[in-house]
């Protein structure tokens, strides 16, 4: 049973991210796919913990975490940019 | 010289210690002994960005708070969910939210809860402090955004930070 | 002994020459003088072994394996040619005392003389091909120093260049010769060489060894069609012209085919190479010698024709012609050394060498008159002179040609013809300078005789002239036969040397060439009438055109194919790679190997579709920057969750890590650059890269599928195996990387470190204007500094230490380790910079990124150097396991120091190459004050 | 593994992955980029922590002791998240982007 | 194991570690700090020498990790050789740098030591990867120094020179995985022992990697097509960099030697000599290309960077033939082509620093200041380059002229180096003549100060010409040895019996 | 899986190829970025594909290959250190040119056109 559950919430996951990425390239503007690149990098914590759940391993957990870490600063410069310009400064 | 030695933000070493304990999956010798050093080196380090004195009062409101929060995420996602399922054109709304707190990083968790409450959004703050620009996507006047806001959120805040 | 000596004194004292040059003309003069006069001793004692067909030899190693040896041979054909080398010379030194003018540099002048002499005596006394030819391009180049020696003359510095692109490449096809020689025989030298004449002969390399030994002989005894150059490089100072010209470097393609004459000499090919060869040079040269109005144009063409008449004789391929040719040779040295140095008297004293200015000196030198006039009957054939008697032996020997039918008229018929020219020039160079009416605007007037001791070396060689025409076999014998029979190589053929033989045809011949020359003189204005109908062709001019002409092709060439640009490169080296990849893969086509293909499930196809989609647009929609800048993060984002995805968690946090800080890197850099690419490729260019691109990729896709569907062992089994037992850790990425590999490490954290020190230096000074609106023409905004990042930003700094404190210490058992960690402070330090701006951060970190990136590495290499203290290897680790109280047991290991040092690295670099770039904007302008204080005083520091 | 806990999971895991792709839906089609911000800073959020929580529950009940290190990754995100949006507001506003007619109120003046 | 085998690695990272440290500190420690560091270097590469003299394989594992699982080094005579003639042009390029060239910029010591670290890694290696590191670390040091000096002339040279080497490391890696993914191996002794073992039908995956990294090295060497990166780089690098980068191409060819003799050398099977029917020809076109450029370079270092690829050309012509002598004269021939042409770089600064704003351009200017030291420092340079008698260049062409056995192979051989030297002896008779004779009256700006720490080194490189003729028996045998050895690779593959240090 | 796994490569490859013979220096660099990405991948998969076979000691019953994984490392890193100079190098290039061609010249500036299938403010202000 969980076998089957944990294959269609990767299928959830996974429609997820294919709709974030068709918002990404419809855009139509600069933040939208901001979002939706910020949201790809939420869908992607989620697969890699669900990857860990299959596998039966922990040790893809801060892969996670890491990307959690990671895709925040990657949203942060790319909308920062947008409306400053420069992101550091 | 001796405040080398200290805790310098006494809160911010506990948070470390707790998430030390995460990361290590549990308490153990070790994790105490290993969370310990962190928690007292860490803020040593970081101190420099850290000018400013202890932020919060009454700490203990908190974990409260974070429950109501967690609880209202839960269920208004469920309304936010119905919404985006629904096909029924939601009816946005941008309030300007006049502030009572003062304290910045107060400001700063209420917007968060704003944002990760559902349905509302908080777009920016005014470069006085004074004005929150909040993003409802579904709500019927900015009046009833407001007071669901000030009573839920803001007043429980305030009492921490002052 | 001594024959080494001999040639490497000369280099001494040309070493010398620019100290003596200090004490003045003489002093240098006298100086000069020592070398020959040594040698000249030198050579003396072994004469009597010379006298009786003897050889000297001496041999010192040198190169062995290339064949080449320090060994010099002393027999009659090199002592004939260094004796004339050194007499000669001597000569010149005295004369070039007088010529030069005080104020030259005849220090200089000496020295490359010297050089010279030392070169053609190298020539001359080699006994090693190779050797020979040092010292041949030697002579190349000191002679195209000394044609140049009046730099500031534009003539003299072309003549030079063509005198040496000329010889000197005539060196590069006389060394190929030599090579093919020393190929067929086995050896280069000359005792070995001059043994196996058959064998030579006989080799179906001879036609080609012969030919570029010949283009070596003929360029440098300027035969036609290479004579060009040598009546060019008389813009050398006259002594130059006198020594080298005449009597030294122009014989010495003559000397090697002397030299060669046993090895290569008596086949149909050389019969018809060198005879034709000679007899066009002896024409065309004293044809042209009779039109030129520049004394030294005269004597330069005529020695032209005169090196064409040994060559002729050589040709021959008798015995007796070349007797007659190595006579020749020396006499043809005697009056033409002292005719030019006649020529440069009057130059000297009129300040022309024009014939239609120069006229009636007798008047004003008749000693010199005197001397000019015996040395050019000479020149001429006059009886009783030296040159009489060889041309008598050349026109002999012209009648013996046995030419098929007709053609048996030809050699008799040249020869007559160039002796009618030779009279008249001769003839010309007598009456037109000391007769014939006045002098015409001469520059110095009236000439006087030149001063007495400059005149002595044009008197000894006259008297030489005398002495040989009337005494040959006194004079010249011995030496002569000793030559004749070193360059014969085996028993001299019987031959008479007298003053006459009596009426004969070769005299008969003689008597035509008296009377058709001066006939020929007498109606010169009608020859000159007619010979002035043709255009003169300038050859100094065709060579700078055909230089020029070289050069702007090449420079043509040059632009065209290195046309500077990245694009065009680009392609190459895709294009190259495709290339080379093609033919094994299209071979080995679309295999799928034994393995087959595994399954695949639906959600990671869906993934790869994604990641291939993103790729694609990423090109295809490149040129909004921006956009193909999110997409290029999803492409990164794809690349990590598949490491993750395909057992790879070290992999995908660093990729992850990696990926972000570059797109920060990339918006960085894309504020200051235009927000679209324009189209500016056209759109067949276009298609060819999208044809590139696709073939690459289809490439890539066939290797990938064949590599990954064959079976495969590796080494890494052992890492499996001793992860932990040897290198104390069960994260064997990690282990590898910190332990097993752990050099590599040490030079990726190198990479990283000089690539930021070398981006901070790059960008230092550098300012740049950053546009004041984005892409859409909005202002940007004023808020740098939104208050909710700032907020929250801060406690990601401790939290984020935190865990990387966490992936650090894990990460030799577990994913992680000190890059990743590295990557995490960095980008939670970058975060404070993006929220809290440069100043602001600056000021609360006190360390500077230098001396982190620095002692991350220093960590890293204590880590490795801690192993020698214990007799192990660099980077050899140890660890062990320490129970403690309360903690328990736990490990301890030296790669984590190690681990240690990557980790300061890697954020020392990572921030110092963003903070470099983030220093650009103009918001950053003050940095904190403690670096700027630093900065200036190390400026004045520098300053001083 | 207890049934309970593998009920637990399965519940988790779905309500996870449900508000996972109702947070993509709402991405994908509500009508403006101040509404789409909505879908990811709300649903994922749950989504994330209800997959996290599956982690948790699964690992924990495996018998290799607790693991809890994942709720990182949510308090992570909770803290991280209403930023990522305010700053993307804030872009958003400062481009001129218009909301979808029929929203009332408007957008600050960036 | 010999820890002195690593010195020549140890000594430029930790000084430039150190320089690293230094940035702020008082130039005169840095320059002596670096001058010290340079000649330590040096010392430990003769000291090498001297080592790998007695013909045997040294090898040095790092971590005390059994080859092939861990990275080795390798010291035989090849990797000493091409050590010390890194370390003599780079302390020679280095003292020079002290005329002021390492000045506006505080990393110029840093980098230059680094560089050095990169090179001498890249030939002691005995791993494939680590030799990709070492690429890395020479290309990025050497990168720095490209950009390092003033104006702008450099950036665009130095971009194309990034870009186009970071494909060129994207190709070395795909190639590493290509071997790797049939051998299952990175240690080139390990490679050259399972290359002969590898199935027919691995085989086109193992040809194709091995030609792609002869890519890859023709890029570093500059052969052509990939050669068009290096003129404009070179001769807009500052003196000493341009100079110290004569040792760069070489390391391509290094590389080339190394694994064309080693992995797919005469045991190889059906992969030996791997490329070299592509080698040949496109040597001779890359001379030829060389040639034609320096006919139509219109400044002396665009000259000398023309030279630099004409040298390539001769050298892979030589190595091309796959012949223990060709190789010999090979080795000969990069020796003095790499110093002599470092040397010509630092000339063409001393000249240009004479010359007022006509720099080293070829076109009239007015007299030079010292010009009787130049030309003739022109003159002994420009004869070793173009290798004509008596210097070295030479005996180096003699030797590859008299490698070739003959045939087809030879005549081309030798028709190109011919007319090819005839050319550039038409080249450089070409421009000295402008550069030193061709004079319009007039004043000169006032001349650069010909102080003894600029004009010293570049003669010393220039003269060592004169050096190598006097010496050109020991180090014709040095060569020859070399050659021996490098084509027995059966006694390289012995290094992977070398026993660790015991567990004491 | 191979075949799909090989046509990422392809697909990287390909793109990165294309960007890479771009005439502007920020096209180039992402063309680099994808480049290198394929050639990871590449490295990364000569060790072939493994799934939950990640080699940490005791964590499965068959590792996979941890030594392309530990190349592939080294080679991220390296390419991070060259990525970051190449985007300094063109920022600098930038500031000498004015300009952001890959060979530096000042081009004629050349409106960008619209692209087709796009939509949307970007475009209709730009
Ligand atoms: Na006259
Ligand atoms: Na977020």
């Amino acid at each position: 049973m969980m076998t089957i559950a944990l294959q269609i919430t990767i299928g959830m996951v996974v429609i997820a991210a294919l709709l974030n990425v068709y918002r990404l390239i419809k855009g139509p503007d600069a933040p939208d796919r901001v979002l939706a690149l910020d949201t790809l990098y939420i869908n992607a914590i989620g697969l890699i913990i669900l990857l860990g759940i299959t596998l039966g391993t922990r040790l893809y957990l801060e892969s996670a975490l890491l990307i959690a870490v990671m895709g925040f600063v990657g949203t942060v410069a790319l909308a920062k940019y947008l409306k400053r310009g420069s992101v550091i400064e | 010289m001796l405040d080398r030695l200290t805790f310098p933000q006494p809160y911010l070493s506990l948070l470390l210690f707790i998430v030390w304990q995460f990361l290590s999956n549990g308490v153990s010798g070790a994790s105490i002994v290993m969370g310990l050093i962190l928690a007292w080196l860490i803020p040593q380090i970081t101190r420099g960005f850290w000018p400013e004195r202890r932020a919060f009062v009454n700490a203990w409101k908190l974990p409260g708070y974070i429950g109501i929060v967690l609880l209202d995420i839960v269920v208004a996602s469920v309304s936010v969910a119905k919404l985006i399922l629904g096909g029924r054109e939601p009816k946005s709304i941008f309030v300007s939210y006049p502030l009572e707190l003062e304290h910045p990083l107060a400001i700063a968790i209420l917007a968060s809860t704003i944002s990760l409450t559902p349905g509302t959004v908080s777009a920016d703050v005014s470069d006085d402090n004074k004005l929150l620009l909040i993003h409802a996507l579904d709500a019927d006047n900015a009046d009833e955004v407001i007071s669901s806001i000030r009573e839920r959120y803001e007043r429980r805040l305030k009492e921490m930070f002052q | 002994m001594s024959l080494p000596l001999v040639v490497l004194l000369p280099f001494l004292g040309a070493l010398a020459a620019p100290l003596f040059a200090q004490g003045g003309r003489t002093a240098i003069a006298i100086a000069s003088s020592v070398p020959a006069i040594i040698g000249l001793a030198a050579l003396y004692p072994h004469w009597a072994t010379l006298a009786d067909g003897g050889i000297v030899e001496t041999s010192y190693a040198w190169m062995p394996s290339l064949g080449l040896a320090f060994s010099f041979r002393l027999d009659g054909l090199s002592l004939l040619f260094a004796l004339l080398i050194m007499i000669i010379g001597l000569l010149i030194i005295l004369y070039a005392r007088y010529y030069l003018k005080p104020y030259e540099n005849v220090g200089k002048f000496y020295a490359l003389l010297l050089c010279f002499k030392g070169s053609m005596l190298g020539i001359v006394l080699s006994s090693n091909l190779l050797l020979m030819l040092i010292f041949w391009e030697l002579t190349s180049l000191t002679s195209f120093l000394l044609i140049s020696f009046w730099t500031h003359k534009k003539d003299a510095r072309r003549g030079a260049r063509m005198a040496l692109a000329v010889t000197g490449g005539g060196g590069l096809a006389l060394l190929a010769g030599i090579l093919l020689i020393g190929d067929i025989v086995g050896s280069y030298e000359l005792s070995v060489v001059l043994a196996s004449g058959e064998l030579i002969k006989n080799h179906s390399l001879y036609p080609i060894a012969l030919t570029l030994v010949l283009l070596g002989a003929f360029t440098k005894s300027a035969q036609f069609p290479f004579h060009f150059w040598l009546p060019h490089a008389m813009q050398a100072p006259t002594p130059v012209s006198a020594y080298l010209h005449s009597a030294t470097m122009v014989k010495a393609g003559i000397f090697l085919m002397a030299r060669l004459y046993p090895a290569l000499a008596g086949t149909e090919q050389w019969f018809y190479m060198v005879s034709f060869t000679g007899m066009a040079t002896l024409l065309i040269g004293a044809y042209v010698a009779m039109f030129k109005h520049d004394l030294k144009g005269l004597l330069a063409h005529s020695t032209v024709s005169h090196l064409g008449l040994i060559t002729l004789l050589f040709g021959m391929g008798t015995n007796l012609a070349a007797v007659a040719a190595v006579f020749h040779v020396i006499n043809h040295a005697i009056f033409k050394a002292s005719l030019f140095m006649a020529a440069g008297i009057i130059d000297h004293e009129t300040g022309t060498r024009d014939m239609r200015q120069i006229n009636g000196l007798w008047r004003y030198m008749p000693h010199t008159a005197t001397l000019a006039m015996v040395a050019a009957a000479s020149m001429a054939g006059v009886p009783l002179l030296n040159g009489f008697i060889s041309k008598e032996m050349f026109f002999a020997e012209a009648l013996e040609l046995n030419l098929p039918g007709i053609w048996a008229y030809l050699p008799p018929l040249i020869a007559t013809l160039a002796g009618i020219f030779a009279v008249a020039y001769s003839a010309r160079f007598i009456h037109d300078v000391f007769f014939n009416g006045k002098p015409k605007n001469l520059p110095i007037f009236p000439p006087h005789e030149p001063p007495r001791y400059m005149k002595i070396p044009v008197e000894i060689l006259v008297f030489a002239c005398l002495a040989v025409g009337m005494f040959p076999a006194l004079s010249v014998g011995p030496i002569l036969f000793a030559a004749a029979s070193a360059t014969l190589g085996g028993p001299v053929p019987d031959y008479k040397l007298a003053v006459a033989h009596g009426f004969n045809l070769p005299l008969l011949m003689s008597f035509a060439a008296f009377a058709g020359g001066l006939l020929m003189y007498s109606q010169r204005k009608r020859f000159f009438a007619f010979h002035e109908r043709f255009k003169e062709i300038d050859e100094k001019a065709i060579f700078e055109a055909f230089v020029s002409r070289t050069s702007e092709l090449a420079n043509g060439i040059t632009a065209r194919i290195e046309n500077g640009s990245l694009q065009r490169y680009a392609m190459l080296l895709v294009a190259s790679v495709i290339a080379v990849a093609v033919v094994p893969l299209t071979t080995m086509g679309i295999s799928i190997g034994s393995n087959g293909l595994s399954p695949a499930d639906w959600p990671t196809l869906i993934g790869i579709a994604v990641l291939v989609v993103c790729a694609l647009a990423t090109a295809a929609l490149h040129r909004n920057r921006f956009y193909a800048l999110v997409l290029l993060s999803v492409v990164g984002l794809m690349v990590s969750l598949g490491f993750a995805r395909f057992s790879a968690p070290d992999l995908a946090m660093t990729q992850l890590s990696v990926e972000v800080v570059t797109i920060v890197l990339l918006m960085l850099a894309l504020y200051y650059m235009p927000a679209w690419t324009p189209i500016e490729t056209p759109a067949g260019r276009r298609t060819r890269d999208i044809l590139i691109a696709g073939a690459a990729g289809l490439g890539m896709t066939l290797v990938t599928l064949a590599m990954l569907t064959q079976p495969f062992t590796s080494i890494s089994d052992f890492f499996l195996e001793n992860s932990k037992p040897g290198g104390g850790g069960t994260n064997v990425v990690n282990v590898i990387l910190v332990d097993f590999r752990g050099f590599d490490t040490l030079g990726e954290i190198a990479v990283l470190g000089i690539a930021a020190l070398g981006i901070f230096a790059m960008l230092r000074n550098t300012a740049m204007t950053p546009p004041s609106t984005d892409s859409l023409g909005n202002v940007w905004s004023r808020d740098a500094y939104p208050m909710m990042l700032q907020q929250v930003a801060r406690p990601m700094l401790p939290l984020a230490l935190m865990i990387s404190a966490y992936i650090f210490l894990r990460g030799h058992n577990l994913p992680g380790g000190g890059f990743i960690a590295g990557l995490i402070t960095a980008i939670a330090l970058i975060l404070q910079y993006v929220a809290n701006g440069m100043s602001w951060t600056q000021d609360r970190i006190s360390v500077k990124y230098h001396n982190v990136i620095g002692l991350g590495l220093l960590f890293a290499v204590i880590a490795g150097a801690g192993s020698f203290a214990f007799g192990y290897p660099f980077l050899t680790s140890t660890f062990d396991y320490i129970s403690w109280p309360v903690v328990g047991k736990f490990e301890v290991a030296s790669a984590l120091v190690f681990d240690l040092g990557v980790y300061l690295a890697v954020i020392g670099a990572t921030l110092l190459a963003l903070v470099s770039i983030g220093r650009l904007s103009p918001h950053s302008a003050i940095t904190s004050r403690s670096e700027h204080q630093a900065t200036v005083n190390n400026e004045q520091g520098e300053s001083h | 593994m207890s049934t309970i806990a593998e009920y637990a999971i399965v519940i988790l895991l779905l309500t996870g992955g449900f508000f996972t792709l109702v947070g993509a839906i709402g991405l994908a089609r509500l009508p403006d980029f101040y509404s789409r911000l909505h879908g990811p800073t709300k649903a994922t959020t749950v989504g994330i922590g209800s997959i996290v929580m599956a982690s948790v529950v699964f690992f924990s009940t495996r018998g290799e002791g607790i693991g809890i290190s994942e709720v990182l990754i949510v308090v992570f995100l909770f803290i991280t998240a209403p930023v990522s949006a305010n700053i993307m507001a804030k872009a958003a506003m400062h481009m001129g982007i218009d909301p979808a007619k029929g929203t009332r109120g408007h957008p600050w003046d960036q | 194991m010999n820890h002195w085998l690593i010195a020549p690695i140890l000594i430029p990272l930790v000084g430039g570690i150190l320089q690293a440290f230094m940035g702020y500190a008082p130039i005169a420690l840095r320059r002596t700090l670096g001058i010290a560091t340079t000649t330590l270097t040096l010392a430990s590469a003769i000291l090498l020498m001297g080592l790998a003299n007695d013909d045997s394989y040294r090898l040095y594992a790092f971590g005390n990790w059994q080859p092939p699982f861990g990275i080795v080094m390798v010291l035989d005579r090849l990797a000493a050789l091409m050590l010390v003639l890194t370390s003599v042009l780079a302390l020679f390029a280095h003292i020079y740098s002290l005329g002021g060239a390492d000045g506006n910029n505080r990393q110029f010591h840093g980098l230059f030591l680094f560089q050095l670290l990169g090179l001498n890694i890249a030939f002691l290696t005995g791993d494939l990867f680590n030799l990709f590191v070492a690429f890395e670390v020479l290309l990025i040091a050497s990168y720095g120094l490209l950009m390092h000096g003033e104006g702008k002339n450099r950036t665009v040279p130095g971009l194309h020179y990034v870009v186009l080497n970071l494909v060129g490391s994207a190709i070395f890696l795909i190639s590493v995985g290509m071997i790797y993914s049939v051998t299952g191996t990175l240690n080139m002794a390990d490679l050259a022992q399972k290359i002969p073992q590898v199935a027919p039908g691995n085989l086109p995956i193992v040809q194709a990697g091995g030609m792609m990294l002869l890519v890859v090295f023709g890029l570093k060497a500059a052969i052509l097509p990939l050669c068009f990166w290096l003129p404009s780089a070179y001769a807009n690098a500052t003196a000493p960099v341009a100079a110290l980068f004569a040792i760069m191409t070489k390391v391509g060819i290094y590389a080339i030697i190394r694994v064309c003799n080693l992995i797919f050398g005469e045991q190889a099977g059906d992969l030996s000599g791997l490329g070299m029917d592509w080698l040949f020809p496109l040597a001779l076109i890359t001379l030829v290309m060389g040639v034609i450029g320096a006919l139509g370079a219109t400044n002396l270092r665009k000259l000398f960077a023309w030279q630099v690829i004409i040298s390539v050309g001769t050298l892979l012509a030589a190595i091309s033939l796959n012949s223990e002598r060709g190789t010999s004269a090979a080795l000969f021939y990069l020796v003095n082509t790499t110093w002599v042409v470092g040397g010509l770089f630092l000339l063409a600064d001393l000249i240009s620093g004479q010359r007022g704003t006509a720099s080293d351009q070829i076109v009239t200017a007015p007299r030079m200041r010292n010009r009787t030291f130049l030309s003739v420092l022109y003159l002994v340079g420009a004869v070793a380059a173009a290798g004509l008698p008596p210097l070295s260049g030479f005996f180096a062409k003699l030797l590859i002229l008299d490698s070739a056995v003959p045939g087809t192979v030879r005549t081309w051989l030798w028709l190109v180096m011919l007319v090819g030297s005839f050319f550039t002896l038409i080249a450089y008779s070409r421009a000295g003549s402008i550069v030193f004779w061709r004079n319009v009256e007039g004043h000169l700006e006032e001349p650069r100060k010909l102080t003894g720490t600029i004009a010293v080194p570049a003669s010393a490189l220039i003269a060592l010409s004169l050096v190598i003729v006097v010496l050109a028996e020991p180090l014709s045998r040095y060569v020859d040895s070399t050659a021996a050895q490098l084509h027995n690779p059966a006694a390289y593959i012995e290094v992977l019996k070398t026993p660790m240090v015991e567990e004491k | 899986m191979e075949l799909a796994f090989a046509i990422v490569i392809g697909a990287l490859t390909a793109s990165g190829v294309y960007l890479l013979l771009r005439a502007r220096t920020f096209p180039v660099v992402m063309g680099l970025t994808l480049l290198s990405y394929g050639v990871n991948l590449f490295l990364f998969s000569s060790g072939r594909l493994a799934t939950g076979g990640q080699p940490i000691i005791g964590s499965t019953e068959a590792y996979s290959d941890p030594l392309p994984q530990a190349l592939v490392l080294t080679a991220i890193v390296i390419g991070f250190a060259m990525t970051a100079f190449v985007v300094v190098l063109s920022l600098r290039s930038l500031a000498d040119h004015s300009d952001d061609h890959v060979d530096g010249k000042v081009s004629d500036s050349v409106e960008p056109e619209k692209t087709e299938g796009e939509t949307g403010r970007e475009d209709a202000k730009s």
